[in-house]
């Protein structure tokens, strides 16, 4: 049974709505993970300008830091890792067994809990943006 | 049955190095967001101020060992979604090698900047 | 065609016991089931396993206790093998991991049950059958033997010998529930029927839906007699909306039963004034149906089975299933109020003649577990008894039908020369209409004198030609009756005429009935035409094996004139042991039933019993 | 309810017979085709009675159907059965009623009413459920019964459960001890507090609900699923096993598709119709698997 029987609409009709604490929490580790390597890789990207002299290093960052998207951008990366940082606490706690009767409490406080974080760093990030 | 399920290395190292690398990186990626968006703004930053902070051995190698454990942290994690999805054969052999050589690129790559920065 | 050594028609406890049995015999062996081995009846028995394993207790007390409970219905060939290799049989369980549940000293934990006269019912929690299934069927798995799983066994390929005692068994013919595909089973040393119970001949039953006496009816049908069809065991707790099955368990640890008025009626009544709850099945049963007719039941209809007082913490331990079961089917907190509860149909001590070795009369021809009656369980089975014979004929089937040499049996099987013949003044049988297209001799070939000379892949061929073309009419009729209705009024009958309560009008309106059931079957027809997991056209087959098991029940039912066991006669109120120290036969005789009668044997191999009187 | 059918309209009325044997013959025969008649009349109103027919509350069951082989049914669809509701209904009972009232060519598997048999785990109102253990006045109305997700579909509401069953025997599901006592009637010794370890774990009834639930399983067919896994839990931990077993079947479960693939998503605990911890139990076999390997280095 290697491929499944598609049932076409019928399979994907109101299912998203049915996912449960666990699943929702294994979407978005997996969304922020990958968001997390692009931005490793990025990152690296940008800062090899160095390798071109102080000049090239300084003009890239103080370009993209001037842009209002990427400071917003930032604010995003901030709330990808964050939460990733949170869940993937919570991951850990349930790989040694621990609290796995509250896995979605755990898992709604590490929503909420970055949420806060976020919206208190705002300021601090968005400082000088506009 | 048990030959349906060969593979080419246990399981278990990468899933507890997997493990262990979060557990660096918790500490690790909290400082370097802090020390970089809060201590230092991002906006402020400046070559002679990375150069600085690359210069000290301490922080450099933090910083080499943050780049390693990133990447092999993230590189395994996609890995990892990837064979989640039920591929197999070719498709994974390439997706080994891709990965593999993307992880190596970056993390030579890095060490050149932090390098770079450090003044080497 | 499809071509084993043994086929094994079942995959509950006793199927797979009979097939490990024979693998281990060296024989190659298929089980052929109409549901996954792990989805068969004996995953919901809940109480426990039988055997004398410690000191104090004997296979002989097993023995006696049996014959006691049996009503002295039992024979005692069948009843001393079983006691004597139940203890091995329930060790051997454990050796294959089956996880009981422990004393302290981490020995297999035994409680008292209904009727014993030693704590002798070894359990796993609350669900002892669930484990026992699953640790037979693992042992199915490690040894590789091969599950036609879902393939529904319609008919046997036997020979057309006038005398069944001639016939020959040489397979079985099935069809593939999923595929449709129709095909012949070649046995090339013997044929194992494990089909089970056969309760969905009443409405209110703890059996599962597929218990539908198949096997039964089969055997029947191709000329072996069913004995004692008549003793029919209900079960006094359970649940009043579904059925499903309060353990005597409840009763085992110290649950009480009480009316309306509160009263524990089995010792304030005098029921049962030595073991109160404990008493019998039987006994337990008519005192609350006697209560409820009374006035004295809750609501007309039930009584209350409380096990509060035993505390939370003994509960969980022992009985945790029942919390889920009162909870999930009757939404009754188990540890906070008691549980309502009434006598459903539970057991069929009737079924297949056998003898000690799981054999019947004709050869090669098998049948081991509750389709069967080697007559252990006689006018009725004592809680806990029905899951080691299982293992016990299960595996003794198993090992003689791979070809173990057993010696000589005490029981005799098949009609015999002088047949003590019943009468009954009602028309049993096939309606009129019905006899010419009756399959005149066992697997609806032309019948023969003598000796059938085909070989025994033909005789599989004809049965397969055969069974093929009864489905093809029946999914080519366009209209017809549903057989869900047949279905319907023959459970509600027999609920109804052929209750705990019996009397001479009930069971001659319930013969009327069935008689008319079977003609409106006639015209029964299967709306879905589909051949992919046709489970009408399923249905439809079993509803036919249910109309000739309940004519069985109710024809012996009304002969026998007297109150034992289970059977209770409103207008014959003692045992009589003069008349009735028989077992009622039943022969299909070509669609036109036979009634008779063969002697119980009190003598054993080693053991000889003396009727006492039964009382708790 | 249980399986009976409820009453219908053509209820025959049982005057009994003053006598009997062959005479009888021609009245059968005679009420026989009269009754014949007078049900078909009455199954061809019966759809369009359905819904006004029935007094007090009825519900509305939207039920999956597909037929490979019966045109109509190629196409799946959805098909509205109104049934009449009493306290204590299960989704079963009502499949049972739609099933023997409207359309006899309804399918689904089912036997034991009771929960333990295992057969008729369906995805309801979007959570894998056992029929028979889900109450219909727990349920949203109108209620959707659709096949178990992620399996092949072969009729209505039967999915193709082989390769389930693979899965599950792909563990060694099986006991395997080193050696037995040998005396006559010896058992083996096990403490109370290791059948209490391993208690949950043997409750599975292959209901295949954890499995159908698992996002890992729904893409990695390969994934032993947390059935299976659950299945070599309850022999790992039991102290009754033999060592050798116990690691070859350590091996076959961290294997590259065995535990490893397990993303704690919990959805088969959520839905185990038996309530077995089975992520926990992932869990444990992950910590185990690298205890294992740790001692080799
Ligand atoms: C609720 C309940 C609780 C019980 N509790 C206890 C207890 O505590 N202790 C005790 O000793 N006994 C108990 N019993 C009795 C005991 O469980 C049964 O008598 C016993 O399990 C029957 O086992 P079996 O192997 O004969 O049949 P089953 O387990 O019913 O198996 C029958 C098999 O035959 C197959 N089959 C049937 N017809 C066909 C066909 N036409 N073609 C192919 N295959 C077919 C089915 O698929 C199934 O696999 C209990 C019974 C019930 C109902
Ligand atoms: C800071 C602390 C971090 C923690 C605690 C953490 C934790 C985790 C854990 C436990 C997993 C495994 C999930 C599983 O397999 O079940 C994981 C997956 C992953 N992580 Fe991290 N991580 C961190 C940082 C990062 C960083 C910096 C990156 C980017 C380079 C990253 C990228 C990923 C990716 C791509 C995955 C795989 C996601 C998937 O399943 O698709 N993580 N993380
Ligand atoms: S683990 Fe639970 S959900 Fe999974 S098959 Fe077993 S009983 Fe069903
Ligand atoms: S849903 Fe699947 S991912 Fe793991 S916890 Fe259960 S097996
Ligand atoms: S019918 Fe057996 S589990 Fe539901």
């Amino acid at each position: 049974m290697s491929e499944s029987y598609d049932r076409g609409l019928v399979e994907d009709f109101g299912r998203w709505t049915e996912f449960s604490a666990g699943m929702w929490a294994w979407v978005f580790h997996k969304f922020t993970g990958w968001v997390l390597v692009g931005y490793l890789f990025t990152h690296i990207s940008v800062l090899s300008t160095s390798l071109q002299g102080a000049q090239a290093y300084n003009n890239t960052l103080s370009g993209l830091e001037s842009l209002a998207v990427v400071r917003i951008l930032e604010v995003g990366l901030l709330a990808v890792a964050v939460f990733h940082i949170l869940n993937g606490i919570r991951l850990l706690f349930v790989d040694l067994g621990v609290g796995l009767e509250a896995q979605d409490k755990s898992f709604y406080a590490s929503l909420v809990l970055t949420g806060v974080i976020v919206v208190a760093s705002v300021p601090t990030f968005l400082t000088g943006a506009f | 049955m048990a030959e349906r399920y060969s593979s080419f290395r246990s399981g278990s190292t990468t899933w507890l190095l997997q493990r262990l690398t979060a557990a660096f990186l918790v500490v690790v990626l909290a400082f370097h967001f802090f020390n970089l968006h809060f201590v230092t703004h991002a906006y402020n930053i400046e070559f002679a101020g990375s150069q600085a902070r690359m210069s000290e051995v301490g922080y450099y190698l933090t910083m080499v060992l943050f780049l390693v454990t990133a990447t092999f942290h993230g590189v395994n994690g996609v890995y990892n979604a990837l064979v989640n999805q039920g591929i197999e054969g070719k498709a994974k052999r390439a997706a080994q090698i891709v990965l593999g050589l993307a992880g190596l690129l970056l993390v030579v790559q890095g060490i050149r900047v932090a390098n770079t920065l450090a003044g080497f | 065609m499809y071509e084993h050594d043994v086929i094994v028609v079942g995959g509950g406890g006793a199927g797979l016991r009979a097939a490990i049995a024979a693998q281990e015999q060296g024989a190659d062996v298929a089980i052929v089931t109409k549901l996954h081995p792990v989805r068969s009846h004996t995953g919901a028995a809940e109480g426990g396993i039988n055997a004398a394993l410690r000191d104090g207790d004997s296979w002989e007390d097993h023995a006696y206790d049996t014959m006691k409970g049996s009503d002295y219905l039992g024979d005692a060939p069948a009843i001393d093998t079983f006691a004597k290799t139940a203890p091995d049989e329930v060790i051997q369980l454990e050796h294959w991991g089956m996880p009981f549940s422990r004393e302290d000293d981490g020995r297999v934990s035994q409680r008292p049950f209904g009727g014993l006269s030693f704590p002798r019912t070894t359990y796993a929690g609350a669900e002892t059958g669930h484990h026992m299934l699953h640790t037979l069927y693992e042992q199915v798995v490690k040894r590789g033997i091969e599950v036609y799983d879902e393939w529904y066994v319609s008919n046997l390929a036997v020979t057309d010998e006038d005398d069944p005692n001639d016939r020959e068994c040489h397979g079985v013919v099935a069809w593939d529930v999923q595929s449709g595909e129709i095909a012949g089973f070649e046995a090339r040393d013997g044929v194992i029927l494990a089909t089970g119970g056969l309760g969905q001949a009443y409405d209110h039953t703890t059996n599962a839906v597929a218990n539908t006496g198949d096997g039964v009816a089969m055997a029947y049908r191709a000329g072996v007699p069913i004995e004692d069809m008549e003793m029919i065991q209900f079960h006094p707790t359970t649940l009043p909306s579904t059925g499903v099955l309060i353990s005597e368990g409840v009763r085992g640890e110290g649950g009480i039963l009480y009316n309306a008025e509160g009263e524990r009626f089995m010792f304030e009544y005098g029921y049962a004034t030595n073991d109160g709850e404990l008493a019998s099945r039987d006994v337990v049963s008519r005192a609350e149906l006697t209560e409820i007719n009374e006035g004295r039941g809750i609501d007309d209809e039930y009584v209350y089975l409380d096990m509060r007082h035993l505390g939370e913490e003994r509960i969980t331990d022992r009985l945790e299933n029942i919390l889920h079961l009162a909870e999930d089917f009757e939404g009754v907190d188990g540890l906070e109020e008691p549980m309502p509860v009434k006598p459903g149909q539970h057991y069929a001590m009737g079924g297949v003649e056998t003898n000690e070795f799981g054999e019947t009369c004709v050869d090669g021809l098998y049948a081991a577990g509750e389709c069967a009656c080697v007559s252990l369980h006689g006018a009725n089975r004592l809680g806990g008894n029905a899951l080691p014979e299982l293992i016990v004929f299960g595996a003794l089937a198993g090992r003689h039908a791979a070809g173990e040499d057993m010696g000589e049996a005490l029981i005799e099987t098949g009609p015999s020369e002088e047949l003590d013949r019943e009468e009954l003044g009602v028309p049993v049988g096939l309606p009129s209409e019905q006899s010419d297209t009756a399959e005149p001799a066992a697997d609806g070939g032309e019948p023969v004198e003598d000796v059938d000379t085909r070989s025994s892949e033909e005789v599989v061929s004809d049965a397969e030609a055969t069974e093929e073309e009864r489905i093809e009419t029946l999914l080519e009729r366009e209209d017809g009756v549903n057989h869900a209705d047949v279905r319907a009024d023959l459970q509600t009958s027999m609920t109804e005429n052929v209750n705990v309560f019996r009397t001479e009008a009930g069971l001659e309106q319930a013969l009327e009935d069935i008689q008319e059931a079977r003609e409106r079957y006639q015209d029964v027809y299967v709306a879905d035409k589909s051949r992919t997991f046709n489970t009408d056209l399923q249905h439809t087959i079993e509803t036919r094996n249910l109309l000739d098991v309940a004519e069985a029940i109710t024809m012996g039912a009304l002969a026998r004139d007297e109150f034992r066991g289970a059977h209770w006669r409103k207008e014959h109120q003692e045992r009589k042991d003069d008349e009735w120290l028989k077992h009622t036969m039943v022969s299909w005789n070509d669609g036109d039933p036979e009634l008779w009668y063969r002697p119980v044997i009190l003598e054993g191999h080693e053991e000889t019993y003396e009727p006492k009187n039964r009382s708790y | 309810m249980s399986t009976q059918t409820p009453e219908t309209e053509t209820e025959t009325e049982t005057e009994p017979e003053a006598e009997s044997g062959a005479s009888a013959a021609p009245d059968h025969q005679q009420r026989r085709m009269d009754e014949k008649r007078a049900r078909a009349e009455a199954r061809d109103d019966a759809a369009a009675q359905a819904a006004t027919e029935f007094e007090g509350e009825t519900v509305e069951l939207k039920v999956f159907r597909y037929d490979p082989e019966v045109e109509g049914k190629e196409e799946p669809r959805f098909d509205s059965f109104t049934v009449p509701f009493e306290k204590g209904m299960t989704v079963l009972d009502a499949l049972i009623f739609a099933r023997d009232e409207y359309d006899s060519s309804l399918t689904f598997r089912h036997s034991c009413r009771q929960a333990v048999c295992g057969s008729d785990a369906f995805f309801i109102n979007g959570s894998q459920q056992l029929g028979c253990q889900t109450q219909m006045g727990d349920l949203e109305w109108p209620v959707r019964v659709e096949p178990l997700p992620h399996q092949d579909v072969v009729k209505d509401l039967v999915v193709e459960m082989d390769h389930f069953y693979d899965q599950m025997e792909s563990v060694q599901p099986f006991f395997d001890p080193d050696e037995l006592p040998d005396g006559e009637l010896d058992e083996q010794r096990q403490s109370r507090e290791n059948r209490e370890h391993i208690k949950l774990s043997t409750r599975c009834i292959w209901c295949g609900a954890c499995m159908s639930s698992c996002n890992i399983a729904a893409g990695d067919n390969q994934y032993l699923g947390p059935a299976a896994i659950n299945k070599a839990y309850r022999f790992y931990m039991d102290e009754r096993e033999g060592e050798q077993k116990r690691q070859e079947r350590l091996e076959i479960i961290e294997q590259e598709h065995g535990v490893w693939r397990c993303q704690t998503q919990f959805s088969c605990t959520e839905v185990c119709p038996k309530d077995i911890p089975l992520t926990e139990h992932i869990q444990e076999l992950k910590r185990e698997a690298v205890k294992e390997n740790l001692k080799f280095w």
